[in-house]
């Protein structure tokens, strides 16, 4: 029976090689070039039984994997030694003590980051705590509000250029008359918020009817409409020259060297990260967040309950893009250059992929998420042109094998103490067990 | 204005779909207190009526209007749903739609989202006066749903619920929402008998202390006759007969197209 | 009226480019609801495999119709059989998970195939013999619209007739449509989905390759990032004409070719994608469901 | 031979087992019911039967053919129809596509016209709506639709879930003659699962009372419905 | 990090992922056959070169982050960044880091010409340059007095047309059409048609060479036989490959010819050895800047900043571009500009 199985399973993977041997041999075996319009092909040979091979062992991996995948899906929860660990660790968390030194490591190791791991570090953390923003934002609208976004990076743009038009159009004023231009950043911060959210809610206004991939396609063309209008009317942000020499951040009139000046807006970053998590989160657990989480799951019903869709949607749009634009501030103030090309419909798509493969809906999902993506192509760097290959590897692999992504949504529930707990046997009208 | 002034007008109500005419010139009015029923043939309208009270359609023609205690009378028909129900209509849905991935509380949270005031800042801010809320709200939750008896489903995903539970749950959301006026759409579709009569219970109870007033349409006869006051009857979008129990049993009308035997 | 001639038929001639990818875009989304992110660069594989077989063949000596039907059918054969294999590979474990995941994995998919074919083969761009032939008839109008902008409209709208015909009324063409709408219920019905969505990859795919080489033949240039841009507006236009409907698509494509070119011609080209985009939004406001899409609202 | 026959059948959603290891068994040109309680597990029982819920362990054979493995739609074609909870009506489809698919695997198109007028004989009123579309059809209609559907298949054995469910009281009555013409002219099989337990042990030959997931009962429909227990907890007398 | 002893970190940033990738991936051939050849031949003062390549995908932002990652690897100097936009975020970093940056493409006159980064060397022509070039040859050898001016929306594109529109219009020269068309859309019949109907008597076009070679194909498709004329970004034999026959006669501006250099016939001679196929945009600006900047490394004797940068402005160094320095601001002085057209398949410098 095994045997069996086994010999089954080496016949698939051998057709499975001749498959792919076959599938990939006009790209990766033949290789054109082309002089005076004249095509010529080289064949490689020696890649075939490279591809041979490898497409038999990975389809092999492959579906070992899949077999496995599935099984632990199957299993009850608190079966796997993975799962046991997270419980013990859910309910060691419960304990304060545990809990409150817990919190002291990783805030310790958050502190002391920029200064043990130097400047490159530092700088990447930055973006990718850019990233953790307006992952977190992004799942404001995707995750609870359940409205699938392609235009987001239109909001980070209104931010980054908030700062950048400020720096252009006010900082001779204040160079002039003697002070530090960088105090612009704090004016520009809950400016650009505010901006991206009245933008987000007029945006949205006329096309909230809409569903699902409509809604999908009308964001993506207003995000890059107003990529376009930045990049051509230059007269007033540059146009594709963008805005450039945006002074960073004020610190106590002191222009920092770009070391210090990264541990600076590192931190910076690390409290505006805190700082969302803590509004989403009280969000996520209020009236508000309630009636999203109903409208994700049944609009018809949601509105015969008296809750008004279109100033929900709207709530949420504006919020998602509030932190967008507070992200873009940041983003003007660690590269202290801004153009178009920060802001194309790959930025849209590069949040959205955090959000979904941390885990839509899911605050921790969406930091892990956004880290991910955004340092796992930094530490990739040594592969070179491979890079962009692997990378879109990874992310399959990941989302095939947690489809509901890497930190999947746990919602906090509702419950009433002093009611018999969820495992414990409800006594049902009339004898008939509760239904588990 | 006097007591018996019907709290639901409709009058002369007609929804055409493409060419076809659902509701065909349809007036009824429900007074404070009553249960009524609405039955009728398969695609004779019925849920039609409800989408027009509740504003899923917008009627082709005609008027609704209701008047809440003392207050003034007011028409509704074209609002939006979510406008409606703050009026004071609630309703349950004939394909169960509870939000399944929610707890039984959760759900009827939800119907109690207009009774709340919290918006975005102070749900951020979470002042003294949200929490007070906050807490209320899960008393008054766990009040109705101990009145629907659901009590010991509390923490239960409304999804994994038996569907007779499910059925009791969309009422006990619809009433969360303070409601004047209920609007069941087949509660019992898919009940046993056992269960069926344990609603009629519940039915009764809703309107006697409640005070709420019932709309309920219903293909299972035992339970129209035995708790609606008064019954309209609806074929090809008309109303073909309205009156008491027993007034309906007998016509001949509605034996020939509704009820047979 | 000549300037307005001519920019329409160049608009005209735009939208039949788009139309070609959006046909097997649409179609996909149709039956698995999915946004296929990777059909563009299965077009642009399409591209890359006419051109590598073209060569060889056209090197060999042989005659140039025969090269360009057979490196057509390579191109056909290859994309169909890279549809085929993503789909099992990359969607069909994502199945019945949420939606968003599918998309992520054809992004995934999508950032492979660039940078398999960057890898494997240039990031420069090629230049694309076209082995169209030159219709003489075309000639005194060619400053309207050329042999290879009637053959791409040709094929698009054989294409269109076609498969809206296949859908609507053949036996395939059903369970697709039943597939699309309910995939337990269809297999209850005796239909076997796996099969139906197999071919509507291999169906969408094969468009793809033949969009790949009449547009590349167009183009007279190929590199390996042709298919982002170009799977994107084939999106645009296939939700502006409802997705999920052929003439939708087509139609869709049209009305983006139009305005991009009629904008392009008496405005300016600086707004040239604003213009679609705005259409867009205006259309989607007036019809949530795009211009043929079916209305979806649901029966409470 | 039983036509039909399930041994042990344990079906589990994610982790939770709804069914506990079901037999029962289904002969030729009989009519038999399994009733139960809300959640008991009636729909599952029908969806491990068709392969769309996948049994993790136990047997389902038809004809003496293991099918537990098979897909839904191989086991479709070997004469199996079903009538689904909640109706699963094609929802873009018109009544009339929707009875077409019906009749998907049928390659005698003479016969499934005579069917398709008979279904419109069974139920005017699909016939007066046959070119709306499925999905905005009234509750009652939809389920009309979704029992000739399966009637279109001329099916050798015929699933019905809740076929009443929503239906108006002269339909109900109808549609249980319809199930019992049909068994007996066409000698169709018929497995019924049914809330209105009174009517459906009324015409079938076996039954079969389900609870939690295990068979509780399972004897003649006369003795069922003389039954006690059964009279009390699902008759509702 | 400790330094190695014995190795001289060179740093090679540029778009090398993503839709730009082939501008940036030559730069990377270039530098590694310098640096193997430099190698081969026993390294710089014995110690041998290391390269580290980084991608910036020509994003502002990575390019801040590929630049603190060349910090962090203590490189000496840079060969990059390809796009103006990315080099721009990432000059802060490098001059705060006294690293030496030479970028092979970014031409934004900005650059050099602000003076604010002293650290910045580039082998390319700023676009005023060009621009004027391109001008006073409209002018005074074709002699068109009205123009089409088109451009990629791009900071290099945009950025060479409005300076040509300007400088055009200074002259007396009529700019009847200015507009930016979409990079890498399949088709640009519409805005052709716009040229014709505008009664140009020529085009200029701002940009790089797949739209170039569309536009100049759609237009002789449309019988429209006007004058061509376009920036460096199209003088590349790419171009002349693709656009194949309707290449001829389009004029383009751009550093003098060296193909006959016999350093730039090795160089591409060495790039067809190794890696199979012709070289591809501005690979001879990079060759060009990873050997001028291994040779201030050599004359200055040792990596000091000020030292290399010292060398850099004063020595000269033999380059398939010529032989070259710079200026004190930054710009290449050495090479000149001239006028090209296609002529039988071949840029053909117009004297
Ligand atoms: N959106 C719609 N488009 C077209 N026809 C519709 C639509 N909604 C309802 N109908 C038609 O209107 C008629 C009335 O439907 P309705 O749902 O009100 O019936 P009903 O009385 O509730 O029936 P049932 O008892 O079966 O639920 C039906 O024939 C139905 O087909
Ligand atoms: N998709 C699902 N996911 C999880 N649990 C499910 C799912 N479907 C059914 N169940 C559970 O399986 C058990 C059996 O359900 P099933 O639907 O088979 O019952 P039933 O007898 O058909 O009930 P009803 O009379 O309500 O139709 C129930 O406890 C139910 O909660
Ligand atoms: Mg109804
Ligand atoms: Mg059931």
């Amino acid at each position: 029976m095994e045997r069996n199985k086994l010999f089954r399973d080496l016949r698939t993977s051998l057709i499975i090689a001749a498959w792919f041997s076959f599938l990939l041999f006009p790209l990766l075996v033949m290789k054109v070039s082309v002089t005076s319009g004249a095509a010529l092909v080289r064949f490689r040979w020696e890649r075939l039984p490279g591809i041979a091979v490898a497409a038999f062992a990975l389809s092999f991996a492959w579906r070992r994997a899949l077999e496995w995948n599935e099984a632990r899906g199957d299993k009850p929860s608190g079966a796997g030694p993975i799962a046991a660990l997270t419980a013990r660790a859910r309910s060691a968390l419960a304990v304060k003590p545990i809990r409150l030194s817990v919190s002291a490591v990783l805030l310790a190791v958050v502190a002391v980051y920029p200064f043990a791991l130097g400047m490159y570090h530092t700088n990447i953390m930055i973006t990718a705590l850019i990233y953790v923003i307006l992952a977190l934002g992004l799942n404001i609208v995707v995750g609870l509000g359940g409205l699938l976004n392609l235009g987001y990076a239109a909001f980070f743009a209104v931010g980054a250029y908030t700062y950048g038009l400020l720096w252009k159009y006010a900082g001779p004023a204040f160079v002039a008359a003697g002070v530090d231009p960088g105090w612009l950043f704090w004016i520009a911060l809950p400016t650009a918020g505010v901006l991206a959210a009245v933008f987000g809610a007029l945006l949205s206004l006329p096309v909230l009817r809409l569903r699902g991939d409509y809604l999908a396609i009308i964001t993506l063309a207003f995000g890059e409409i107003v990529r376009m209008v930045l990049q051509n009317s230059g007269a007033v942000t540059g146009g594709a020259t963008g805005i450039s020499l945006i002074p960073r951040p004020w610190f106590f009139g002191l222009r920092l060297p770009p070391r210090q000046a990264a541990t600076y807006i590192y931190y910076i970053a690390v409290a505006l990260v805190a700082l969302t998590v803590f509004v989403v989160r009280r969000i996520e657990d209020s009236r508000v967040g309630r009636a999203l989480e109903a409208m994700r799951e049944d609009e018809i019903a949601c509105e015969a309950m008296g809750v008004d869709l279109v100033r929900n949607k709207l709530v949420t749009f504006s919020l998602g893009a509030f932190w967008a634009g507070i992200a873009g501030v940041l983003l003007a103030a660690q590269t202290t250059y801004i153009n178009p090309d920060s802001f194309t419909l790959w930025e849209s798509i590069t949040v959205l992929m955090a959000v979904v493969i941390g885990g839509t809906g899911s605050i921790p999902g969406a930091i892990g998420g956004a880290l991910l993506l955004k340092l796992l192509p930094e530490y990739f760097r040594p592969l070179a042109q491979y890079r962009m290959l692997i990378y879109g590897i990874a992310m399959i692999l990941v989302i095939i094998f947690k489809p509901d992504g890497l930190f999947p949504r746990n919602r906090k529930k509702y419950t009433f103490e002093g009611a018999p707990s969820e495992g414990g046997a409800s006594p049902a009208a009339d004898g008939q067990e509760a239904r588990r | 204005m006097s007591a018996t002034d019907p709290i639901l007008e409709i009058d002369r109500l007609s929804m055409i779909f493409g060419g076809l005419r659902a509701i065909d010139d349809v007036s009824l009015h429900i007074r404070e207190g009553e249960i009524c029923a609405l039955i009728g043939p398969n695609g004779a309208g019925k849920t039609t009526i409800f989408n027009c009270i509740t504003g899923v359609y917008r009627p082709t023609e005609g008027r609704v209007t209701i008047r809440r205690g003392s207050g003034q009378r007011e028409a509704i028909q074209g609002l939006k749903p979510n406008v409606i129900n703050r009026k004071g209509l609630a309703r349950t849905f004939q394909n169960i739609r509870l939000f399944g991935n929610m707890t039984v509380l959760e759900n009827v949270m939800i119907g109690r989202h207009n009774a709340l005031a919290a918006g975005v800042l102070r749900a951020i801010a979470r002042d003294a006066a949200t929490r007070d809320e906050e807490e209320r709200l899960i008393d008054d939750c766990r009040r109705i749903l101990v009145k629907m008896r659901l009590d010991p489903f509390i923490n239960e995903t409304a999804r994994n619920l038996p569907y007779g539970a499910q059925r009791r749950l969309e009422i006990a959301r619809a009433l969360a929402t303070d409601p004047f006026l209920l609007l069941l759409d087949e509660p019992v579709a898919g009940m046993n008998p056992h269960e069926t009569k344990e609603l009629e219970e519940t039915i009764n109870l809703i309107r006697d202390e409640e005070k709420v007033t019932i709309l309920l349409i219903e293909h299972d006869m035992s339970l129209v006759m035995n708790v609606s006051e008064r019954i309209y009857v609806l074929d090809y979008g008309r109303l073909i007969a309205e009156g008491t129990p027993d007034e309906i049993k007998g016509n001949p009308e509605v034996i020939k197209a509704y009820l047979g035997e | 009226m000549d300037f307005f001639l001519k920019l329409f038929l160049s608009g005209t001639a735009k939208g039949s480019i788009y139309a070609l990818i959006a046909l097997g875009y649409t179609m996909v989304y149709g039956i698995v609801q999915l946004i296929n992110f990777a059909h563009g660069e299965v077009y642009m594989i399409g591209g890359f495999t006419a051109l590598i077989i073209g060569g060889l063949l056209f090197s060999s000596g042989m005659a140039v119709p025969l090269v360009l039907l057979l490196s057509i059918l390579a191109a056909v054969v290859f994309s169909a059989a890279f549809g085929f294999t993503i789909e099992k590979l990359a969607y069909k474990p994502l199945r019945e998970k949420p939606r968003l995941s599918a998309l992520i994995s054809a992004i995934g998919i999508s950032m492979i195939l660039q940078n398999v074919v960057l890898l494997a083969q240039t990031e420069k761009y090629l230049s694309f013999p076209s082995y169209l032939p030159e219709l003489e008839f075309l000639r005194p109008v060619r400053e309207y619209l050329n042999s290879t902008q009637f053959i791409i409209l040709v094929t698009t709208a054989a294409i269109m007739v076609i498969l809206t015909l296949t859908i609507k009324f053949t036996r395939m063409g059903k369970a697709m449509r039943a597939t699309a709408q309910d995939k337990h219920m269809a297999q209850l019905v005796g239909v076997d989905i796996n099969g139906v969505i197999s071919l509507t990859f291999i169906i969408g795919s094969a468009l793809a390759a033949v969009g790949g080489v009449l547009i590349c033949s167009y183009m007279g240039q190929i590199n390996y990032y042709i298919g982002f841009v170009a799977g994107i507006k084939a999106f645009v236009a296939a939700v502006l004409g409802g997705i999920g409907s052929i003439p939708g698509a087509v139609l869709g494509s049209f009305i983006l070719g139009w305005t991009e070119s009629l904008g392009t011609g008496y405005l300016s080209s600086d707004y040239e994608d604003a213009y679609a985009f705005v259409i867009l939004i205006l259309i989607l406001i007036l019809k949530p469901d795009g211009i043929l899409g079916k209305n979806q609202k649901q029966k409470v | 031979m039983a036509l039909m026959e399930l041994r042990d059948v344990c079906t589990y959603y994610g982790n939770i087992q709804a069914l506990r290891g079901i037999s029962l068994s289904v002969e030729e040109g009989e009519i038999v019911t399994l009733i139960g309680a809300n959640g008991a597990g009636k729909t599952t029982t029908l969806m491990s039967i068709c392969g769309i819920a996948q049994i993790r362990s136990g047997s389902v054979t038809l004809d003496g053919e293991d099918i537990s493995r098979k897909s839904p739609h191989s086991i479709v074609a070997m004469g199996l129809s079903q009538v689904p909870e909640g109706r699963r009506i094609f929802p873009q489809l018109t009544v009339l596509e929707n009875l077409d698919m019906g009749a998907f695997l049928r390659r005698d198109k003479a016969m499934v016209r005579v069917d398709l007028e008979e279904v419109f004989d069974l139920f005017p009123r699909l016939a007066e709506r046959r070119n709306q579309q499925g999905g905005t059809l009234s509750g009652g209609e939809q389920q009309m639709l979704a029992i000739s559907r399966a009637l279109m298949a001329r099916p050798r054995i015929l699933l019905l879930d809740e076929p009443s469910l929503g239906l108006a009281p002269l339909i109900v009555q109808n549609i249980f003659e319809i199930i019992k013409r049909i068994n007996e002219e066409r000698k169709t099989t018929v497995f019924l699962v049914e809330q209105n337990a009174n009517m459906a042990l009324k015409i079938a030959d076996k039954g079969y009372v389900l609870q939690n997931g295990s068979i509780r009962m399972a004897d003649s429909a006369e003795r069922l419905l003389a039954n006690e227990e059964v009279r009390k907890a699902y008759l509702g007398l | 990090q400790k330094k190695e002893a014995g190795t001289i970190k060179i740093g090679v940033a540029g778009a090398h992922s993503g839709d730009l990738a082939s501008y940036g991936l030559p730069s990377v051939n270039a530098a590694k056959l310098v640096v193997e050849a430099v190698n081969a031949a026993g390294g710089i003062d014995g110690k041998k070169v290391e390269l580290f390549v980084e991608d910036d995908q020509c994003k502002p932002e990575l390019a801040t982050n590929a630049a603190a990652k060349l910090v962090s690897d203590e490189v000496v100097a840079v060969i990059g960044h390809i796009c103006s936009g990315a080099t721009k975020s990432a000059l802060g970093i490098y001059k705060d880091s006294k690293i030496i940056t030479v970028s092979p493409s970014a031409t934004t006159p900005s650059l050099t010409q602000s003076g604010e980064y002293p650290n910045f060397f580039r082998t390319i022509a700023p676009d005023d340059a060009q621009a004027r070039l391109a001008t006073k040859f409209i002018k005074e050898t074709l002699g068109l007095s009205s123009l089409a001016v088109l451009h990629d929306k791009g900071d290099y594109g945009k950025g060479f047309a409005e300076l040509v529109k300007q400088y055009a219009e200074s002259e007396g020269i009529r700019v009847v059409l200015f507009e930016g068309v979409n990079p890498g859309a399949p088709d640009y019949s519409a805005v052709v048609n716009k040229i014709g109907n505008s009664g140009a008597a020529g085009v200029v076009w701002g940009g790089y060479h797949p739209e170039a070679s569309k536009l100049v194909q759609q237009m002789k498709d449309k019988g429209m036989d006007l004058p061509f004329i376009s920036d460096d970004g199209v003088k590349d034999q790419t171009f002349i490959e693709v656009a194949g026959a309707y290449a001829e006669g389009v004029y383009a501006t751009g550093p003098m010819d060296t193909s006959s250099n016999p350093l730039a016939v090795k160089a591409v001679a060495d790039h067809k050895a190794k890696f199979g196929e012709e070289p591809g945009a501005f690979f001879l600006n990079a060759y060009a800047a990873t050997l001028a900047v291994v040779n201030a490394i050599d004359k200055a004797g040792s990596t000091d900043y000020d030292a290399v940068i010292k060398a850099m402005r004063s020595e000269y160094v033999e380059t398939p571009l010529g032989k070259i320095s710079f200026d004190g601001i930054g710009d290449v002085i050495g090479f000149g500009f001239s006028v090209f057209q296609v002529q039988g398949g071949t840029y053909v410098e117009l004297k």
